[in-house]
C-alpha cells in the first residue's frame, strides 16, 4: 500500500490537523471531530449538517461554509461517524432555528444520524433528516439496504444549503433537500480499486483491460464486470443507464455533474464530459449547469460518477447562489 | 456458576482479546462483500470498552454490558458500532444480579431484539442476525433443559458458529454487501462471523 | 494503459471539447487549440497568455478568467505549444496594453514561446516574457537546462493577473511577475510514475515500496531513488530542501502552495500539508495563506509538490484579489 | 545528380516514412531520458509535412525544405518542433538550384547552425547537434574530395548514425534529460536518434 500517511489508525486525525491549518475559515474540533464555520452565522438560520466516512474528500467538510453547510462530521475512513460527533455539531450550531441531518443511505449512517437526532431531541434540538439515495446501480428492493447516497449530496448541500442562508424556515429546508434528492440520479464507473488504509490492500482486483460498472464510493466491486472502452462508449452507457431511471423528455433541463473518484486526471474527466454532453444532447437534454472535477470521490480509486438533476428555475437559482467553501466558492 | 461482575469484565476482555487476534481476517471478510473495515471498527471499539473498564467500579454485571455497549456506539460508528451497542446496552439492562442461565437466556434474546429493531433485518439476510439468532437459541434450549451456563453457552458458541459458516451461500439483502446483489453469494458474512467470536469467547470464559 | 481516453492521439481536442462544454464562461477555439475568457475585459488592460503540454489540468486553461489569465495555449500531453497557438492567442486578446507571455522554463516551451514574441513582434505586438523557473531538485548551472517552472506558475499567473486587472502598464506586471517567481521555490517527490497516453506506459517502474524524490511534472524520474516513508518524514525532507535554497529567516512570511500531482487523494495532501505547516512552524515560518489540491499535475502521478513563495503585503493584496475561474476563485 | 526538386520531396517522404516505422523506438529513448513523446512528436509534425507537400508547386528543391521547416514548427511543438523546424529553413533557404555536393554541404551546415544558434547546445551536450555535426563534416569533407551526392551522404549517415551511438554514455546538459544529471547516463539521445534517421534516409534516396 503506497500512501502519504503516517499510520492507518491515525489518518483522520492527521488530515484533520491539516484542513485545519489549511482552512482559518473553518473551525476544527479535532477531538470531537466536528467541523464547523469559524464565523457563526449573524442571526438565527437552519443548520445543515452532514457527515459520513472520511475518504470522500472534499465532501463533507469541504462544503462548509456560507451558503452551504454549517458542520461536517468526519467518521473513519469509510465508516460512517457515532453519534456523538453529530450531537456535538448539532449543538455547536444550532441558532434556534433547527438542524437538519444530510445523511447518504448507508445503513452505518443511517443508524448513526439516527441515533444522533434521538439524543439530539432528548436535548430540545429540533431535527430533520434528509436522506440522500442517488445510486441508480442497486435497484431500491427489499433485497438491498436501498440506493447508496453520491454524487447528489452535493447538490442537496448546495441547494439546501443556498435556501438555509435565505432564513427559510426548517421544514422547507428539509422538503427542499428531498425533493432535490428525489430529482437526481447517479452511476459510477471505475477502473481501478479503491485501497483502504485499513486494509491495506484494494479492495478488488481488475485486470489491466477490466472495469467495474455500477461501483459505489466505498471500494466495494460494482454490479459486473466489463472490458475498457473508449470514452465516448463508457459515457454513452453511463448517460444511458441514469436516463432510463429518468424521467426527463426531450427539453427537460437539468445540473450535470461530472465526478471524479479520486484518482482520475482533470484531463481525463474533461475527455469523459464531452462525450456525455454530447450524448444528452442528442437526447435533447439540455444542460442548464455542469460541475467537473473531484466532489465526492473515493480514496484513491480511478474512475467517474455522472449525476443528472432535474432542474427548474428555483433549483437553479440556489445552484446559482453565493457559496464560499474550500471546495465550491461562487 | 452465576452471571456475576468478574464473568461479565471476563467476557469483554475476552471479546477484546479475540477481536485483536482476529480483526485482520474479519477485515479481509468485509474487503470482499464490504468496504473493508470491520475488523478495525471491532478493535478500535474493544479497546475503548476495556479503557471504560478500567475506570469503572461497576454496580452488577448488567453494568458492565450496558457501559460497553454505550462505548461502541459512541467509538465504532459504521453498521456494527450501533448494531453491538445497542445489542450490549440491551443485554446489561435486562440482566438482573445474580443471573442464572435462564436469566442470562433472556438477557441475550433482548440484545437479538435490539439489533433487530434498529436493523431491521430477517434470518437469512447475510447479517449477524444470521449467527446471532441460532446462538440465542440454543442457549436458550440448554438452559431449558437444565443446563449451566458453559453448557449453554457452548451450546450457542457452536450454534453462532454454525450460523456464520451459512451465510456464505446467501445473498446479502442487508447492509453494503446487498450492494452486490448476486455477488455476495459464497462469501462468509463478516459480522456473523464477529458475532461468533462473541459467543464463543462466552462459552471459555465460562468453561 | 488504462485511461478514460478515445484515443492518444485525439486526447487534446476531446478535452477541449469538454471544456468548452463545461465551461460557457470561456471559448474553446478548437482548431487553433487557444482558450480565452467569454467576456473580453472592458477597456485596455496588459493581456496575460501561458500555455504548455497538456496532462497538468487545470493548469493552464483552468487558470482563464478574470483576475488570473486572458488566454492559455494548451500544446499535445507533455509536449510544449507550437508558436501558432501563441500568436492567434496574443491576436485575439490583446487590447492596446500589450502581451505578458508566462512560460515555463522548459527547452520546447522557451523555444516556441520565443519563435511566437518574434511573430507576434513583427505583428506590431510588444510582447514581454516571464519565465518561471522554481524547482529546486534541477541546479541551475550549465550542466542542465535550468531549474523546471512548477508551482510557482500559479503564484506567477494569480498576482502578475490580479495586477493587469488594476491597469497596471506591461513593464510592471511583467516584473511583478519576475520577482514572484523568483521569491518562489518549489520540490516534489511521487509514489507512482505518470502514464503519457501516446506512451502508453508508465515513464519509470517503481517497486511497491519506493519513491522517486525531486521529480518534474512530466513524467520523467526524479534525481534519487528512496524508501516510503511516513508523511511526516517526507514532508520534513520536502520542506528542509526548499528552505535550504530559499532565503527566509524566521519571522518571514510565505505563501504555501501543497500540490497534488494528479492521482493523489485530497485527503492524504492534508496530512502531508499538517505536517508541512508544523515543521515550518517549527521553523519559525509564518504560512500567510495557503492552497491546498491539485494545480499543477502530472497525469495519472500519485505525488506532491510543495511551493513556497516569500510573501510580503503588496504579493498578499495581489493573492487576495478576486479572481473567477474554472479552478480557482475568490 | 543534383539536388533537384523531385530529390527534396523524395527525401522528406523518405524521413516521415522512416519516423512512421520508429516512432516508438524515438518514444521509448525519450521515456528512458525524457517524457516520452519524441517519436509521436516527428510523427505528427512529418504526416503534416507530406500533406503540406502535396499542396505545393514549389519553386525549387530549397520550396521543399522551407516549407517542410515552416510545417514542423507549426505542427511539432516540444523542443524538436523548433529546431527540426528552423534546420529544415536554413536548409532550404541556403539550397542553391541545381545544387551540387558542395553546395549541399553548405546548406546542411547552415542547418546546423540555426539548431545550434537556437538550442545552444555543445557538442557532447547530448542533444540532436552530437549526430548532427559529425554529419555536417563527414557529408563536407567527402564533397571537397570530389564525391557525388549518394557517397557524401553515406558518409554523413554513418557518421551521423556513430554520433547518435555515442551520445550513450553522455550526461546530458541540455533538454529535459539534463534534469536527470548522471541518471541521464547509459541512454542513448532520442533526438541524436531522429537525425541519424534524416540523414540515412537522405542517403537512401540518393544511392
Ligand atoms: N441492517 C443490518 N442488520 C444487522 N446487521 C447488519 C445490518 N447491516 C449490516 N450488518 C452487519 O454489519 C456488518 C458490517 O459491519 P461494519 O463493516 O463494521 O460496518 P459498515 O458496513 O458500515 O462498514 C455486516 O457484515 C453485517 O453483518
Ligand atoms: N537545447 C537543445 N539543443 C539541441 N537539441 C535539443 C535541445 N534540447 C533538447 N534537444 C533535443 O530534443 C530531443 C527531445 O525532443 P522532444 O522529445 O520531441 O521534445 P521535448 O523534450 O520537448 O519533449 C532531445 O532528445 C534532444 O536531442
Ligand atoms: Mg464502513
Ligand atoms: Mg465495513
Ligand atoms: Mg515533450
Ligand atoms: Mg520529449
Amino acid at each position: 500500500m503506497k500512501k502519504l500517511i503516517n499510520t492507518p489508525e491515525s489518518v483522520l486525525e492527521d488530515a484533520l490537523a491539516g484542513i485545519a491549518a489549511a482552512h482559518p475559515e473553518l473551525t476544527v474540533d479535532v477531538p470531537n471531530r466536528v467541523i464547523t464555520r469559524a464565523a457563526r452565522p449573524a442571526g438565527p438560520k437552519v443548520a445543515l449538517i452532514s457527515g459520513g466516512g472520511s475518504g470522500h474528500e472534499p465532501l463533507h467538510g469541504g462544503f462548509v461554509g456560507p451558503g452551504m453547510l454549517d458542520a461536517a462530521c468526519p467518521g473513519e475512513v469509510f465508516t460512517s461517524p457515532v453519534p456523538d460527533q453529530m450531537l456535538a455539531a448539532a449543538k455547536a450550531v444550532e441558532s434556534g432555528a433547527g438542524v437538519v441531518f444530510i445523511v447518504k443511505n448507508y445503513t452505518g449512517d443511517v443508524m448513526n444520524f439516527e441515533l444522533a437526532a434521538e439524543l439530539a431531541a432528548e436535548e430540545g434540538l429540533e431535527v430533520r433528516t434528509v436522506l440522500v439515495n442517488d445510486d441508480v446501480a442497486v435497484e431500491d428492493s427489499t433485497w438491498t439496504a436501498g440506493r447508496r447516497g453520491t454524487g447528489a449530496t452535493v447538490l442537496v448541500e448546495k441547494t439546501a444549503g443556498a435556501l438555509a442562508e435565505r432564513g427559510a424556515p426548517l421544514d422547507e429546508v428539509a422538503a427542499l433537500g428531498e425533493r432535490v434528492n428525489a430529482a437526481s440520479r447517479s452511476f459510477a464507473i471505475a477502473l481501478t480499486a479503491a485501497t483502504a488504509p485499513a486494509a491495506g490492500k484494494p479492495g478488488f482486483d481488475l485486470p489491466e483491460d477490466e472495469i467495474e460498472v455500477g461501483v459505489g464510493i466505498h471500494g466495494e466491486p460494482g454490479r459486473r464486470r466489463e472490458k475498457l472502452r473508449p470514452a465516448r462508449e463508457l459515457a454513452a452507457e453511463v448517460v444511458e443507464t441514469v436516463l432510463a431511471d429518468h424521467h426527463l423528455t426531450p427539453g427537460d433541463e437539468v445540473i450535470a455533474l461530472l465526478n471524479g473518484l479520486g484518482a482520475t486526471p482533470l484531463l481525463e474527466l474533461y475527455v469523459v464530459y464531452g462525450e456525455v454532453a454530447a450524448r444528452l444532447a442528442e437526447r435533447g437534454i439540455a444542460v442548464a449547469r455542469s460541475l467537473v472535477g473531484n466532489y465526492v470521490t473515493s480514496l484513491d480509486m480511478a474512475g467517474f460518477s455522472l449525476t443528472l438533476t432535474k432542474a427548474d428555475p428555483e433549483l437553479l437559482e440556489l445552484w446559482d447562489a453565493p457559496v464560499d467553501t474550500p471546495a465550491l466558492k461562487r | 456458576m452465576d452471571f456475576d461482575t468478574p464473568l461479565a469484565e471476563a467476557w469483554i476482555r475476552a471479546i477484546a482479546a479475540a477481536v485483536e487476534k482476529e480483526h485482520s481476517r474479519l477485515t479481509e471478510l468485509d474487503t470482499a462483500i464490504g468496504d473493508g473495515d470491520h475488523g478495525s471498527n471491532l478493535r478500535r471499539g474493544f479497546a475503548a470498552a476495556l479503557t471504560a473498564l478500567d475506570g469503572l467500579q461497576p454496580a452488577g454485571p448488567g453494568a458492565v454490558l450496558t457501559k460497553t455497549g454505550t462505548t461502541l456506539i459512541s467509538k465504532v460508528g459504521g453498521a456494527s458500532g450501533p448494531l453491538y451497542g445497542k445489542a450490549f446496552r440491551a443485554i446489561g439492562t435486562a440482566l438482573p444480579e445474580p443471573a442464572g442461565p435462564a436469566a442470562v437466556a433472556e438477557a441475550l434474546s433482548a440484545g437479538l431484539d435490539a439489533v433487530r429493531l434498529l436493523g431491521k433485518a430477517d434470518l437469512g439476510d447475510k447479517t449477524i442476525v444470521d449467527a446471532w439468532t441460532p446462538a440465542v437459541a440454543a442457549f436458550r434450549a440448554a438452559a431449558a433443559t437444565g443446563a449451566g451456563l458453559p453448557a449453554a453457552a457452548a451450546a450457542a458458541a457452536d450454534a453462532a458458529e454454525r450460523g456464520a459458516r451459512d451465510t456464505v451461500p446467501l445473498q446479502a439483502r442487508k447492509g453494503r454487501a446487498s450492494y452486490l446483489g448476486e455477488r455476495s453469494i459464497g462469501y462468509q458474512d463478516p459480522g456473523a462471523t464477529s458475532t461468533a467470536l462473541v459467543f464463543r469467547t462466552l462459552a471459555d470464559v465460562t468453561a
